[in-house]
């Protein structure tokens, strides 16, 4: 499925999904306060150990995910240390691994059914109707549903445009696409309705 | 309110599927990407509630692990990276785009659509960005105001994008402008 | 109050437009046979005719019962004796996994979660698809995925099902497949297509045309007229088509 | 250079996978008729086989050539000798307008906007939908699409049309009268369908399964063949399906 979830199971994944959500809400008030070098060190050295303990597998896909923001996280590091300021570069580099790493990490090892169900008894608690709890539900599953089916849909246009222009697609393709989304929205709206609706 | 639910996922995936279109990401840790384009469309043509609604969806299906932020961006972290004042800016961006555009008799029109995503969604949107990386890269104002500079081109780009796009769309499915709100 | 009546679709001086051009202007059409059959040329009004006997749009005038429920209105009741199933699976799926949209429905109908597992369980079973058990529809075939819209209405257990061109594209293997399926429901069906073939075994067929009814009974007849009436217009078809 | 093979359609040892699952393993196909059928269940590579034919797609190993044209590398020259036709017109009409619409592939071969404008109007004449000309798309009924999608392929010329299940949910009258057109073109066509009525007068029948050529030859005995092998899988169906 189009999601974040690894497949590789692991020892986090049994973990409870409010337990982590809640661990990852004090370690990323750590990392926000913290300014001492070697208690963000030390974080991010936990965080690579986590990745670590689940195996090899599931830390390369976890330094895949990452690979983007380490070019990122260098080049403000590589700025900040021209500016004259090397503290600061690492503080800030060291910080914004260690946050989206151990968010991540968190990300990878629940299961998206998990998530929902998460936020779905967190809305109960602070007593949300059931009504609107069920219109939430729905929601996260269309969109769910619709961002496949939108790409496929460009895709179809994309290849009609190839099928008579050597040159690239344009875009002039957007419009249609909108429509066609947009009609496709009022039949799942439809079928919706049709059995029970909201 | 079938429709209202399907039309709202649909434009949160919309932002979503912009998204993933290949952006390039700046020195500085935040990509030029056709996602404002999405957020623009959201309040122009669902108006400012369900615009605002729609962002919000997006936003929290980023946060439970889809993988529709900039470039393929999932989960938590993408709210520890340096673009997340943009991301909070998003909503409140598409809520006044809404906004604005209603003030006008045909608020799905070209000039209302283009001068409403002009407002919401490259002063606003901007500012919050603005905001987000004074803060989160240690910088000064002005040095922060300097690093969203070059988005602007493109986002003026953007807003006259959501504003044709807007007024075609309203030309094909007259019925869309009595579902704004 | 007397009973409502079992097993009827009764549609009464029934008007619909749609933005502003009318579709039907004053049909009535009562329903009682177990199979019937809908033809009729593109644009003739034949979805929006299901439609309205889902109650998924409300008449601008007159009324649609079926089995005496006011299906528009009641929409409670209303799901629970009309199921419809669409040309395009992928427009009736709204669930990324099969158990949610088999669920959803059941839902719907005021089940329990715990009841709907059950009754998704047992419908997986019936059709021997245990397997499809938490399954993302993204996987499934064009041909499982109409199954799967299939069961998703069945599990609801309506007495009506509407099916509205449901098989276009689909392979013979899976056509013969699904249609064995239909033929041994008991449930009444009201069949939307253009594959004439497939009514061969039905009570009744109606023949719509501009929202009018032009042709109403028995298959071979009604059939064999609309086929004579096709290919005359397709002769001419250049200057009027 | 020896002069490029006129009417043939040569794939050598293709392969072409679809998000890392294998859709073709070595196909190798030459055609040289004029009317070719192609049949298959869902799934089979049936659409994938067109895009590889249109130049659509680039094979990952092995070699798609259309007259001698290396359709996936040679865009320019691909437009001008193969034009497709997909399921579903609304994936494939781009533009507002019917002379947009019509325009759009002429301008691509290189023509000047006048001569392009020449063409659509003696395109449209030649049909006999002049009044079409400035018509906005969303007034045509779904039957006046598919005609407009041809219209805008013939425009084009090419040699060969490729048609992918091009009339599915069409009613009769428009469905022969769209068959009447095909029949009576010039072009080489390349068919792909369910509706396996429609390649009766065709010279050849190529029947895919999973990637792979299980039949090939004259209509009759390949879709003879066809029918009964899907009527035994239908009957299979509950444990195999
Ligand atoms: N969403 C819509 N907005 C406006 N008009 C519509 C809409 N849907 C259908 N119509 C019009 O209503 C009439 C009946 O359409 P309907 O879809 O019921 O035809 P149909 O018999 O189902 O045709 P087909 O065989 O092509 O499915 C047509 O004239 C059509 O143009
Ligand atoms: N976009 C895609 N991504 C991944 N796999 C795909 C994609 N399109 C097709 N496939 C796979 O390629 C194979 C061949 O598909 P293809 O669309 O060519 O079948 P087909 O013979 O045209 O079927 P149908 O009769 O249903 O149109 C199938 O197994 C399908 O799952
Ligand atoms: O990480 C994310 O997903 C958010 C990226 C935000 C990029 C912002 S949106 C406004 C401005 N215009 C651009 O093209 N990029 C930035
Ligand atoms: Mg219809
Ligand atoms: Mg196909």
């Amino acid at each position: 499925m189009l999601a974040l979830s690894s497949d590789i199971p692991t020892w986090a994944h049994r973990l409870p999904a409010g337990r982590k959500f809640a661990a990852l809400f004090g370690a990323s008030l750590a990392i926000a306060l913290a300014r001492s070098l070697p208690v963000q060190g030390a974080i991010l050295v936990a965080a690579v150990a986590l990745y670590l303990s689940c195996g090899p597998a599931f830390a390369r896909a976890g330094l895949r995910a990452l690979r983007g923001l380490a070019v990122i996280a260098a080049l403000i590091g590589a700025w900040h240390w021209l500016m004259g300021a090397p503290e600061t570069a690492a503080l800030i580099v060291l910080r914004l691994l260690s946050a989206v790493a151990l968010a991540n990490f968190v990300t990878m090892t629940t299961r998206l059914e998990e998530i929902t169900a998460l936020v779905d008894r967190a809305l109960a608690a602070l007593r949300t109707p059931a009504v609107l709890r069920r219109r939430l539900a729905l929601a996260i599953a269309l969109t769910i549903r619709f961002v496949p089916v939108l790409s496929d849909k460009a895709t179809r246009l994309t290849e009609a445009w190839r099928a008579r222009s050597p040159r690239r697609a344009s875009f002039r393709i957007v419009l249609p696409m909108a429509i066609m989304a947009i009609d496709d929205a009022e039949q799942v709206a439809e079928a919706l309705r049709a059995r029970g609706g909201v | 309110m079938e429709r209202s639910i399907a039309l709202i996922a649909l434009f949160a995936a919309l932002i979503g599927a912009l998204a993933l279109l290949p952006g390039l990401t700046l020195g500085f840790g935040v990509p030029i990407t056709a996602q404002t384009l999405g957020v623009m469309l959201c309040g122009t043509v669902l108006g400012a509630r369900k615009g605002a609604l729609a962002v919000l969806l997006y936003l929290l299906l980023i946060a439970i692990g889809l993988p529709i932020a900039a470039n393929g961006g999932a989960g938590l972290g993408v709210f520890a990276r340096p673009s997340v004042g943009y991301l909070v800016g998003f909503p409140v961006g598409a809520f006044v785009i809404g906004l604005v555009s209603s003030r006008f008799a045909n608020p799905m029109g070209f000039w209302p659509a283009t001068l409403a995503a002009l407002v919401g969604g490259l002063v606003v949107i901007n500012v919050f960005g603005i905001i987000g990386m004074w803060i989160k890269l240690d910088v000064t104002l002005p040095v922060a105001i300097g690093y969203a500079a070059p988005f602007m081109p493109g986002d003026v780009i953007k807003a006259v994008a959501a504003g044709a796009i807007t007024a075609a769309l309203w030309k094909a499915r007259p019925g869309l402008a009595a579902q704004r709100g | 109050m007397t009973a409502p009546p079992r097993l009827r679709v009764d549609l009464t001086d029934v008007a619909l437009a749609r933005d502003g051009r009318p579709v039907f202007e004053g049909l009535s059409l009562t329903l009682t046979e177990r199979r019937v059959g809908v033809i009729g040329r593109n644009g003739a009004g034949k979805s929006q005719l299901s439609r309205l006997i889902a109650g998924l749009v409300r008449p601008d005038r007159g009324e649609v019962r079926v089995d005496g429920i006011d299906v528009a209105r009641d929409r409670r009741a209303a799901i629970r004796s009309v199921g419809i199933l669409f040309q395009n699976p992928d427009h009736q799926i709204i669930f990324p996994t099969v158990d949610e949209e088999l669920a959803f429905g059941l839902t719907s109908l005021g089940l329990t979660r715990a009841e709907a597992r059950a009754r998704v369980t047992a419908t997986l079973a019936r059709f021997g698809r245990q397997d499809w058990a938490g399954r993302n529809v993204q996987t499934l075939s064009q041909g499982q995925r109409h199954l799967l819209c299939l069961m998703a209405v069945l599990a609801m257990e309506p007495a009506t099902i509407l099916l509205d061109e449901p098989f276009a594209g689909l392979d013979l293997a899976t056509e013969l497949m699904l249609n064995a399926i239909l033929s041994a429901l008991p449930q009444r069906l009201i069949h939307v297509t253009h594959d004439l073939g497939a009514l061969a075994g039905y009570d009744r067929v109606v023949w719509l045309d501009a929202g009018r009814i032009v042709g109403d009974g028995a298959p071979a007849a009604v059939i064999a007229a609309y086929r004579a009436e096709m290919a005359e217009r397709a002769r001419h078809a250049g200057t009027e088509f």
